[in-house]
Order: structure tokens, then C-alpha cells, then sequence
């Protein structure tokens, strides 16, 4: 449920819009329902909105514990 | 004053393709018409066969084997990144007919314009039309042109119908996949429709993917002389990739067996999938082919293909399985497996 | 593609496969319900199931928004697109669902209605500033996640003036949900349904955050970890799920840091509690009235709410006698348990709403998963 | 319960023919697409060469002069007395290739449908569709499908597109006609353009005029037997006989001298016109011809076709003359003379 | 067809001819007016000049509706046709008239003017009715033959209480033209263009009888017969006007009393007394300004008046320069005197209005007889 | 000018319509500007509206006159 996906903040437009990219798709979207969003910030972007920024150090917190666990594995 | 009888050949107010636009008249079959059809089409098209403006056109043809194709062209938008509805019907018919293994010799063209289209857009799309017949060297011979009320139609709508002839020995078709055989595609996949798409009302996302409408004659001729063990060619249009090998996997009574980290696809137009809710698999390709092929010519082709301007990005993406159900099933990126059903509904906008 | 494809690595998928194998207890089943549609799809796309031990088995849950809908809504969605001089917008997800007769949003539009499909709650804005002289209607279905694009629809709406412009609120709540599931019978009275832990939802938990879950998690002693939707992200999941199980620990944990807040988007919860407020009671599809489960405008909005302005009847629609689908929602059987699974209800002629989105259950099964049947009793026809 | 793989062929759920219509669906390249073609139009036009189901059509041809002819099919209303836009499309184009002395040989047929049209209707077409070819003995061995939105087409466009051989020593063509020839046709004039308009809104009369709608390779080839002098041939449709004829004596820099009194007009299609301010010249025929032929065979082509149910009604209406203005005129009842011309406009109905 | 047929019997033609060759004045030559493009019509599609002696010349005449309505009004139609949510309903003959920039209403309908063409008024009122959410608007124009049924069309209005229904109105009448002609400076004053006597119109004179002529006859000293629309008819009317003029009389001959009373049609005159009134001056294509000659609705039925219920402007936008309708109209000159007849004017693409309807005296000309000219300048074209 | 032409009254419909039949072709117009027609009667046919009633006897009056010239011009 609820496709989402990460976009990044590319610049920012009149009305609390702003264009993102994802891989070279560019698309205005709303950030009616986030604060302080600024160019460089990634979206989670549903049905045209950016519902939450996306923590960009937990993220790789996330890839490096699953990294972890690969060595962990080769390990075993 | 009158003019005194040397009346220079032409009508005496050519059409304004600047202003002008179809009018019903235009396919009323009186002067009108024939105005539209000497200075829009025939002027392009030009050829011999053409010039004689029958209503059927001659040629000559050897005995052999023949082949013959017709689509129906109704793209939205007209215009799109790389290509307009008009090159796209030379190409459509084109790459249908090659897929026989067949040589394209002559096309048709049957035009259904909406009243009120402007002149200057049908212009464009004719000039594209015959630009790609010249580029593919397959004349258009023949045609017709009809003109439907406002909102009976949608701009225009281009019928190509194609002939062409095997050459000797080749044995092309979509019931010869046979299980070990290898499936290869000429390119990256889903370009066309992502490209369509992004130019769709209320869908509208900025990309510099441009569709792949392009004639595929060149690469298949290439292909044939690399090796004779081609069993099947389908280009890959509507329905994408899944669809197409659904239906040869039917016709062939055999499953498939796809590799998802084989297959070629633009970063963009995962991109684009992804935030639409859409599969690459099933976005329609227009320059695009599938070719299965003995296993032990496979990389022999691939070679040939990859050494071909149109197939420089084209990879073996799976091999030809038993199965009775004839299921096209993919081993995913992460050593699952799936299958590949053919496109169910429409490929519409999501939210979950 | 940043933050999608990282998580989508087919050699580390394999390490979390090598430690579920090995942590899971061989002489124990696990019972796993994804509450969301988005990771059945996750499972069903990438063919996890293949990856994990035959003892843990993922169970699908009602998180998608397309099945829960029940009958009489979409009946209702088509008697207004019926209706002359009216529009209505609809996310594309709608458009396939069957209502009575076999009747959906696309075969009215194929009769003539005017149905437009849009990709954002925006998007049916602009069509009622384009079209002044009908009547817009947005059909606005969805859970946590699709809720407040709904509300600052309305919020626009009121600051332009419109006033053709309305809403079809269907939107639902995922924790009522949660626990009606967990409250039925088959699992609190009879154990017909073993249900060792939850998947939480990603995106829905972006907006809520992760605390409304610790009631379940405290109330049912239910472990729950909220995933994200990729698929490293679900065998995560599922890792640390057999973890709490086996450390006898019914906790909730949050595998989506990266996207979600203990407290959600407070932001965004302010604007659809401006806007919305709680039904007395709503109809789910499969699992029929559950209370406080949904939200309806409030009278301050009510300028902009179809059922104010047009007359909607209150429609109780039965499913098809043979659809399994509420069985299927609840967890308590599997698409192929249903009779006519693959046969009379298929993608293209669905009978059921499992079998409508590629996040139902039954869709997902027919679409992705009908190899592994034994018999390959479903074939591919024709 | 789930049946036991014995599954018989065909889809599960079979199309709703009573109270089905298109959808989008019918047109994305998916399954339900597939069921479409399979249970609508192969089972109806089921040929070896359509059986397998490829994009194109493959089979054998003997060396010699092909034709090739495209046509598509707007006609409204799509059902008429004595006959329907099926039919329609296959007798037009089988025409088009008999106009060149041709034998028609194969046929491919496109479909444009409006999303929302009857699957009843279609499936009407289509077996009219099916009989027509069955009759004529002339396969639709490929075709193609689209679906267009609500609005954005009306009901069915059909574009049909055939190949015929000519039979050695024949040469017919628009521009062969040479002053002396005479003019024949092969029947009253008018009739399917009048039986349309009886059922056209706002127009409605009541008439038992019926569309002429016939495949005339059947009379062709009886007066390809009778004489090898038939300079042109020439189905009038659109635009009727004047038009028609205008254009033949522009390919051909010839004029043409009509006698009004020749010409076979039934009683109620003049009554129609007079009573709409139209002229039967300008009016469609659908299963009518042009001939035109050296002086010495007219008689004996007359009285062949004369013999053929087609041309019960044949008549030698006029004569090829010289004049560098390639004017048609008409020698009048009355005695006068006209100018025949194009059509100009619309043929509209009109209160002066 | 009967009453049809009969009158176009080339044998008898042939006779009427003989006794015209016979009886017209080899040392004098005679110039009659046909007035009505009917007569214009006939003659040309029978080839009749070919039956009549050398000294025998017909003038065509401003007898056609579509010919003579000035380009403001059509420029009013159209825009007219494209107000929003408006359909304006008009008879086939006006598509085709050239406005300002070559625009007209086929190219209006062809560009989204929603443009419905009718065979008769009372299509207009259905339209209406099946459209109660859009001002119909009905184009009425023509002479007295077609006023009464637009005055039906209006009553039946006003009697089913159509409150989007109205007439844009443009009758106009047939005396006040001839009048008009008969006391323009070529014929009155210098004397340019002589006219020995007219062909009175067929269904106009059905409607108003034979007796409104009898003024011309006796102000004018000009011998009026009207007669039928069939060839015979015609023929038969010049012999007569011939043998007027022989013997030196001028009165009002009526050669169609098949259907022509001295009164006409007196119910068809009282309606369209009740619903019309004379207008104190209407623009003429081709002859300007002319007293008393058009209709328009009477205030009782206003609310039926396109003119009361839309802004429309008076627009007075003058022929092409190079356009010779006005003489043509009047007599003075013949198409092919025209410089851009049949070059830069054709029926595909008019410059003025007589190469619009088949009536038209250029139309007719350009389509029947251009053969005719000894250096056939005029060539078919491509 | 003014096209119209005489058609036979075949069948009075409701609202003073009726049936006319030309030569075959059948068509309902309206009798809103006539009186007294019935059928057998011709009628003179414009836009859907009958404009008068064709007086059969004058037009076979003039019939015979065309005719009467006739047998004249060849006695001539
Ligand atoms: S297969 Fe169809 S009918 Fe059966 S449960 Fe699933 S959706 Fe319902
Ligand atoms: S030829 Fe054209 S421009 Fe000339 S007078 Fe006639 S209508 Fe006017
Ligand atoms: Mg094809
Ligand atoms: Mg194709
Ligand atoms: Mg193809
Ligand atoms: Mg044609
Ligand atoms: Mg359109
Ligand atoms: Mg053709
Ligand atoms: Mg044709
Ligand atoms: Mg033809
Ligand atoms: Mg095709
Ligand atoms: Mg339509």
C-alpha cells in the first residue's frame, strides 16, 4: 500500500512547491505537509506530496548494518 | 483578369499550411480532397507508383514468399521526444513486417483526420512519414484519407500496411521457440512508453528518455546472415516484453525462464516506473526486438547485434523452458522467483 | 536510484536469508502477517518466499486500500460518475473494482461516464477550475499515508472559493484495523490463526509514527517491526521479528529509521485532524463494520463533502457468496483456498477486490506466485 | 475447486458478447486484448495464415504485377439496409484491387474501436465482416487492434488493405482513357449514398433504397474475359460519378461529353436528391463501376455486363472526347450543355 | 416523380424553344432578370441558354438568401457559434459563407464551434429540448418561402416554454429587392444595364401570391411572369415575357398556377404577421442599405430574439475589394467580368458570397458553365 | 431560390404532421401553414413544412398547354 519512494530536492518553487529528481525524473511536487525541506534533502514523495524527509544518516546506519551482517554471515 | 490559358499546373490557392485546418470537405472526395492528397501526401510521398493516383498502386514482384502487416496508429501525444506519430507508423510496420525475416518493399498509408486538425501539425507528421520511408528505403505506394467530425476522432489516426518478401531458406515465426533455445532483446527496454507517458495530462514529468521508434531492417538483415538458427523475432510494442513473450511462449507451447539482473533498462525509466507504479516489462518498446535463437548461436548474435547501431545495448535475457503451462517466469535479482504474467488492466497512475 | 536500489541488493538479500536460516528454530513454525499491500507486493515481486525457511510463513494482511474498500462505496463512486455534468477523479488503483453486476469505474467510463484519472489529489483541483460547470468530485480513498493530500485538497479548495468541488471521503485507519484482526475470533477465540508478529507498515508509519503500535504490541503481546517497502527491508524485518520471537520478547521496532519518527509527520497529522474527524462506525471489505476505523469531514469542511452535497445512499452491497476474500484479509485463508481462484476470478474478470490491485493478495498470487502451486492447477488459458 | 489442469482451451471466462463493450483494456496488448482477437476476430475470419497468430502474414506468391490498396472505413450510421461498415470494408478495398483487372488475393484489416462501443455490434461486424470474404473467397490473413478513449473515435474505424495479382496482358489504368472511348457503368447511381442519408439525424426519410454494397471481381473478371480493351476501370465512391470521372480525365488529359438521358438513376434516389437540393453524380456508390473502353467493344462489353446479376443495369453513358481542359459536360435532357464538376463543399442538405 | 418529371420533358422543351426562336424580335434584343437563384439553378443545370436564340440574355438576379446576407451577419453567426456552451443551429447552405479572413462556420464547427446543420426549423426546437443546459440559437435566414416556418419554430417555443431557444433573424423580402434593383442609378438613371422584364421567383410567390408584383408591372413598365423552379417552367416564361413585350404590355403573368394564387398562402402571411415586423432598414450583400426589406421579432416575442438575448454587434464589413457580387447582383456585370472569378475565387475557396450556393450567379457559372467561354480561361485546375 | 418540391400526402400524423411520399421516399413534415389537406392531396414541400396545396388541375392545365404548343410547332 502507498507507493512512495525517495526523491531528491533539486530546487525549490512558488507555493510551497518544488522540483525533485528521482534518477533524472524531474517532477514538481508539494511539501504542503514538511518543514524546512532545502535542495539536497530527499522526499519521501506519495500521490504528488512529500510526506517526511528521509534521514539520510540512518539510511546508511540501515546499509551498513546489513553490511555488517554480510561479513558477519561470511564470517560464520 | 481571367488568366489566358496557361494556367500553371496546381491548384490556383495552395493549401495554407500555416492557418489552414481539415476541414470536412477534405474527405468529401471532390476537388478539395484531391487538393489535400496531391500537395500533402503525394508531394512527400512522391514516387512513381504514387504519382499515378489510383486508387490502388502496381508493381512487379517475384514468386517466393510473401509477407504482409497492417497496424492502426492512435499514439497520444502526436509529437514526442524522438519520434511523431508518423514516423512511428513507418517504423510499426516495418518491424512487423521484419520479423518475418522478410525484406519490406511497399507500404500503404490510410490517414483518419479529425475535423479541425491544423495542416501545419499534419504536415509535420506527412514530412516525418516520408523521411522515414526514405531513410528505410520502402516507398509508400498507395493510401487514402478520410475525415471524421469534430470529436469523432482524435487529430489523426495513421493506418501503414506493409508487404515484403522472405528471402530463401528463412523460416521465421513466433511458434518456433523450442526449450534451451536462448531469448535476447536489441536494447534497453520500456523507452517509448516512459517516453509517451511523460508527456500524458495530469501525469507530466520532465525526462530526457526519448522513445525508440526506429526501423529495424538493417539489424535484421545483420542478424540473419550472422546465423540461420533465428527461430523467433517479435518486437516488443504494446503489452511490452512480458506480453510478447506470453504470447510466443502460448504459441510455441514452452515456458521461459527470465533473468531480472539481465535485462537492460534505463536508470530513468526504472525511475520513472517506480513513482508511477508501473513495470518495465510491460511498457510498450518501439524500436526495440526479442530474438530467440539456438543456444549454441546465441552469443554469435548477441555479438552481431552489439555490433549494430540499434542493438548496441542488447543482452540474453533468459532461456526457452518445458512447460506445458507455458508460464514466462523470472529468477528475480534477489534468487526468488516469479512469474511474469501478461499485463493485466491498464498500466495507470498509482498510489498503492 | 538513491535509497531504492541500495536496498534492493540481491547478495546482501542472501546474507539476511543465511541468518534467518540459521536463527530460525527448525522445530517451531513462525507466522508472519504484512499488514500492508506494499509488502505483499515487495514478497510477491522479488520472490522472497523463495529465500526464507518452509517454517516461516508470510501471511497477507488488509493494508491495501483497494480491497478493504467495501461494495457499496465503489457502487456509490459509480452512481456519481453516472451522474450528468459530473466528474470524477480517481486514483487509477479504483477504476478496476467490481461492484454489483460486475459494474466498475472503467466500464461506466466506458459507457460514458466521466471518470478522470488522477495521479495527485491536486490534480482534481485544477480539473474543477478548468470545468466550472461541473461538478468535481474527488474520490478520495486511502490510509494514513493518502489522507492529508486529501485534506490540503480541501484546504485549497476553501481558499480558492471553489464550489464544485467535493470529496468522497473513504479514508481509513490502519491500528482500528490492526486490531480487529486481532480481535476476531478465529485468532482470540478459536487459534484457528496462529499470528507470531507483525510487519508494520512504512509508509503509513511515516505519517503516525511508531507508537500507536505499542498497544498491540503490549494489549496482544504481539511483536511488531515496521519495514520499509524494498525487500531488504522485509527480510530485515522478518530477521528481527524470529529474534523477538525467539528472546521471548513482543516488542516494536522500527527497521524504517530512515523514514520514520516514534511521533510520525506531526505536520501533516495537524492538518487532517483540522479537516477530518472520526466515523462512528465504517464497512470494510471482508471485514465488515469496524468501529472508529475511519474519518469523515467535518461539518466546518462540509461545503466541500459529496455526501452533503449529493445524495449518497448508504449501500450494504454483499460480496460474491463464493469470495473467500474476507477469510483472505483476515489472514485466515489463502487465495488458492478459494474456489474460484484462477478460474472464474481472474486479473481480468476479478470477482473479488484481492484480486483487483497488484498489492491483493489474490492478484498478487495469480500474477507472481501461481508456479509454485504443486499441481499448477491454475494455468496460464487460452 | 480449482480444476485439475485438464484446462480446456480458451479463456475461462468466455467475452460478454450481450452486454460487454470495449474497454481500454481491449487495447493495452495484455490478455484481455488477446482473448479479444482470439474470440472475436480469429474465430470469425479463421484462416491457416491468421491462425498463427503472428504480426504479420506469411504465404506464397508467383511472380508478375501485384496491386496493393488500402481503405478505411468511417462510414455512420455503421449498420445501413444492405449492408454495414463489415462489409463495407471488405467490398471497398476488394474493389480498389479489381479496378486494376486484378484477381484480390489476401486482406488485412485494422480496427480502430471507441472505448465504450457494444461488443454486440462488433461482433455483428465482424461475422458481416466474415461472410463478405467468405463469399468473395478472399482471406483477412493479419490485422491489428486498437481502442481509443470515450469521445475520441466513433464506435469502429476499419481500415482494410489488399493485394491482388493481375492476370498477364491487362493494363488497366486511370490514365489509359483515350478520346473515342465510351463510358459505361455498371448500374444505377446513388443508391448507398441515399440508403446512408435516409438514417443520418435530422435528415431521416423513410426509403426502401439499399446500399449497393458488392465485390465486383466476380463482373470484373467476366469483362476481362470479354474484351482485352478496357482502358479504365474505376469504383465511383466518394464523391460519386462526377468526381470520379473529373479524375480520370485529369490522369488521362482527356474530356469527358455525358448524355443525361443514358444515365440509370432509380426514381427514389432522384427523388432524394431533389428533395435535399443534392445531385445523384455526386452521390457514393459502393458496388457500382466506371468502365471506360475502346468504341468498337462498348456494345459487347455492355452486353456482358448486362449479363451478370451486378450489372443488370449497366448502361454506355457517355463518351471520352478531346479538350486540353479536361472538362466533364454533360448533354443535358433538355438539350443544353453543363459542365459536370468536381464536387465543391459539402453535400449538405439545403433550403436554396 | 410526379409534378416533377413532367416538367422537365426534353421534347417539349424542345417545342417552347422552337416558338421562342420563332417569335422573339431577330432586330431587337431582350434582357430578362431572373430573380430567384431557383430560376438561376435551373437554368444553368439544364444547359437552358443553349435553347434560347442569341438576342435572347438572362440577368441573374439577387434571389438567394445565401448570396445576400451581408458579412456582418455571418460574422455574427459565427461568433455566435463559438460562445461557450452555445449550438447554434443553421441550414446547411450558410456553412460555407466567407466572413472576415475567409473564416465561416464550417471552419468555426471544424476549429470546436459546436455547429449543427438542420433541414428545418423545427430540428432546432429538438435540439433545444435535448440540450436544456445550452442556448440554442437558430440561424434563421431566407425570403418568404422560409420566414413562416421559423415563425412556427418560435410559436412552438413560446408554447413549450424553452427558455434557452432563440432566433437570430435575417429575413428578408423579395419586393422591397426588386424594388431596390429597378431604382438603382444603371438601370434608372444612365440607363447601363437595361432590363426588359423579369421572371418572377416560384415559391416566394406561393407564399405572397402574384398580386405584390402588380406594382413593378405598372410603376416600372416591366412585364413580370412568375413561374415554376422546373426547366419547362422557365421556358415557358420567357416565351411569355417575350410575347409581353411583342405586343407591348407590362402586367403580372402567373405561369405557375399550380401552386401561385393572386393572394398566396394568407394563413402563412398572418403568421408570420404575428411573429415578425418589418425592420427599417437591413444591409444587403451587393446592394447595401435597403428601406424596409428585412424582418425582425416582435417584442411580444423577445424572449425568442437572439438579438434581445445576446450581445450582437452591428458590424458592417465590406466585400473584397476586387469582388463584383454587388454588380453581379444587381444586373450590371456577369461573374466572368469579375477579375478573380474562378482563379483567386473558386468554389472551394469564395470570395464572395455568389460563389457560394449553387444559386449563386459565379457558383452557377463556375460549375455549369464555364465550357461556355470561347478561350476557356478558366481551366480545370491540377 | 427556395427549394421545394410536390409531394403526395399519404397520412395525417398527430400535431398537423403527416406523411408525404415522393416518388417512394416518405417523410414527415408539418402542415402548421396549410388547411384543409388530405390525403391524396400534393403539396409543395419546403424545409420540412408544407407551403400549399398543389392545384392538380391547373397543373394539368398547364401540361396541356406545353403540349398544345407542341402539336402547333409541328403543324408550323
Ligand atoms: S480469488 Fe477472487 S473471489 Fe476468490 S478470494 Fe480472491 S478475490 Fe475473492
Ligand atoms: S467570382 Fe467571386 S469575387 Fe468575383 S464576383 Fe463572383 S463571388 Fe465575387
Ligand atoms: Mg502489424
Ligand atoms: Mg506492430
Ligand atoms: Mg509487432
Ligand atoms: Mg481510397
Ligand atoms: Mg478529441
Ligand atoms: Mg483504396
Ligand atoms: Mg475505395
Ligand atoms: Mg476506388
Ligand atoms: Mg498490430
Ligand atoms: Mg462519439
Amino acid at each position: 500500500m502507498c507507493l512512495a519512494i525517495p526523491a531528491c530536492v533539486e530546487q525549490l518553487t512558488a507555493n510551497n512547491h518544488a522540483f525533485v529528481n528521482i534518477s533524472g525524473i524531474r517532477k514538481e511536487i508539494s511539501l504542503a505537509l514538511v518543514e524546512d525541506v532545502i535542495p539536497g534533502d530527499y522526499v519521501i514523495l506519495h500521490a504528488g506530496f512529500a510526506l517526511q524527509k528521509l534521514d539520510q544518516k540512518e539510511a546508511e546506519l540501515t546499509l551498513a548494518m546489513f553490511a555488517e551482517m554480510s561479513s558477519l554471515n561470511r564470517n560464520l | 483578369m481571367p488568366n489566358n490559358g496557361k494556367v500553371k499546373p496546381g491548384y490556383k490557392r495552395t493549401l495554407d499550411l500555416k492557418h489552414g485546418c481539415v476541414e470536412m470537405v477534405h474527405g468529401n472526395g471532390g476537388r478539395s480532397m484531391a487538393q489535400l492528397i496531391q500537395q500533402m501526401f503525394v508531394a512527400a510521398f512522391d514516387n512513381e507508383f504514387l504519382r499515378l493516383m489510383n486508387d490502388q498502386a502496381c508493381f512487379p514482384v517475384f514468386g517466393g514468399r510473401m509477407v504482409m502487416s497492417t497496424d492502426s496508429h492512435v499514439v497520444t501525444p502526436l509529437f514526442f521526444p524522438g519520434g511523431d506519430i508518423g514516423s512511428l507508423s513507418i517504423h510499426g510496420t516495418i518491424n512487423d513486417i521484419v520479423m518475418s525475416g522478410a525484406k519490406p518493399c511497399y507500404l500503404a498509408a490510410s490517414f483518419i483526420l479529425e475535423e479541425g486538425f491544423p495542416l501545419a501539425d499534419l504536415k509535420r507528421i506527412v514530412d516525418s512519414m516520408a523521411q522515414a520511408t526514405k531513410a528505410a528505403r520502402v516507398p509508400i505506394v498507395t493510401g487514402d484519407t478520410k475525415v471524421v467530425e469534430k470529436n469523432s476522432g482524435d487529430g489523426v489516426f495513421i493506418t501503414t500496411t506493409g508487404i515484403g518478401m522472405v528471402p530463401e531458406g528463412i523460416y521465421i515465426s513466433c511458434e518456433n521457440a523450442r526449450p534451451g533455445d536462448k531469448i535476447l532483446v536489441s536494447g534497453t527496454l520500456g523507452d517509448h512508453g516512459i517516453a509517451i507517458m511523460a508527456w500524458r495530462e495530469n501525469l507530466s514529468f520532465q525526462t530526457n528518455i526519448e522513445s525508440d521508434t526506429a526501423p529495424l531492417h538493417d539489424l535484421v538483415a545483420k542478424m540473419i546472415s550472422t546465423t540461420s538458427n533465428i527461430h523467433v523475432l517479435r518486437d516488443p510494442t504494446r503489452g511490452g516484453v512480458a506480453s510478447a513473450l506470453n504470447e510466443i511462449a502460448q504459441q510455441s507451447s514452452v515456458g521461459m525462464m527470465l533473468y531480472e539482473n539481465k535485462l537492460p533498462i534505463l536508470e530513468q525509466v526504472q525511475a520513472a516506473c517506480e513513482f508511477l507504479g508501473f513495470d518495465p516489462l510491460y511498457i510498450a518498446n518501439e524500436g526495440k526486438l526479442i530474438a530467440i535463437c539456438a543456444a549454441e548461436d546465441a552469443e554469435n548474435l548477441l555479438n552481431a547485434m552489439q555490433a549494430h547501431p540499434l542493438g548496441n545495448n542488447a543482452a540474453i535475457i533468459g532461456e526457452v523452458i518445458e512447460d506445458t503451462h507455458c508460464f514466462v517466469q523470472m529468477q528475480t535479482r534477489f534468487g526468488g522467483k516469479r512469474v511474469v504474467d501478461w499485463l493485466n488492466g491498464e498500466q495507470l497512475p498509482r498510489i498503492c | 536510484m538513491k535509497y531504492i536500489s541500495e536496498f534492493r541488493e540481491g547478495a546482501l538479500a542472501h546474507n539476511i536469508a543465511t541468518s534467518i536460516a540459521a536463527e530460525a528454530d527448525p522445530r517451531r513454525h513462525y507466522h508472519f502477517m504484512e499488514f500492508c499491500g506494499g509488502h505483499t507486493h515487495a514478497i510477491s515481486r522479488f520472490g522472497l518466499v523463495d529465500l526464507l525457511p518452509d517454517n516461516v510463513h508470510m501471511i497477507h494482511g488488509p493494508g491495501c486500500p483497494v480491497c478493504v474498500l467495501p461494495i457499496g462505496r465503489v457502487e456509490n463512486a459509480i452512481q456519481l460518475a453516472q451522474t450528468a455534468e459530473l466528474i470524477l477523479c480517481s486514483y487509477g488503483d479504483m477504476l478496476r473494482i467490481p461492484a454489483a453486476n460486475g459494474m466498475n469505474l472503467q466500464k461506466a467510463k466506458a459507457r460514458g461516464a466521466d471518470v478522470r484519472i488522477i495521479y495527485s489529489s491536486t490534480d482534481a483541483i485544477k480539473i474543477a477550475q478548468e470545468n466550472p460547470q461541473h461538478q468535481v468530485v474527488f474520490f478520495a480513498i486511502g490510509f494514513e499515508t493518502t489522507t492529508p493530500p486529501t485534506a490540503i485538497a480541501i484546504k485549497q479548495a476553501q481558499e480558492l472559493g471553489l464550489n464544485n468541488f467535493t470529496v468522497f471521503c473513504n479514508h481509513v485507519l490502519t491500528p482500528s484495523a490492526i486490531s480487529h484482526i486481532l480481535q476476531s475470533p478465529e485468532i482470540r477465540e478459536f487459534g484457528v490463526v496462529s499470528l507470531d508478529g507483525f510487519i508494520g507498515p512504512a509508509h503509513v508509519s511515516v505519517v503516525i509514527g511508531s507508537q500507536p503500535y505499542e498497544y498491540f504490541a503490549e494489549e496482544f503481546q504481539k511483536p511488531v517491526v515496521i519495514a520499509g517497502f524494498e525487500p531488504l527491508d522485509v527480510m530485515q524485518a522478518i530477521l528481527m521479528l524470529i529474534r523477538q520471537i525467539n528472546s521471548g520478547r513482543a516488542e516494536v521496532e522500527n527497521e524504517f529509521t530512515r523514514a520514520v519518527l516514534p511521533t510520525g509527520n506531526i505536520k501533516a497529522q495537524s492538518i487532517v485532524a483540522e479537516v477530518f474527524e472520526l466515523r462512528r462506525i465504517f464497512e470494510w471489505r471482508g471485514l465488515g463494520l469496524v468501529p472508529y476505523s475511519a474519518l469523515r469531514i467535518k461539518a466546518n469542511y462540509a461545503d466541500f463533502d459529496a455526501e452533503c452535497r449529493f445524495q449518497i445512499p448508504a449501500l450494504s452491497i454483499a460480496d460474491n457468496k463464493a469470495c473467500e476474500c474476507g477469510a483472505i484479509l483476515r489472514g485466515v485463508k489463502r487465495p488458492q483456498d478459494c474456489k474460484i481462484f484462477g478460474t472464474v476470478c481472474t486479473p481480468e474478470n476479478p470477482i473479488g477486490s484481492c484480486m483487483v490491485s497488484s498489492e491483493g493478495a489474490c492478484a498478487a498470487h495469480y500474477s507472481y506466485g501461481r508456479f509454485r502451486e504443486k499441481n499448477h492447477s491454475v494455468t496460464q488459458d487460452n
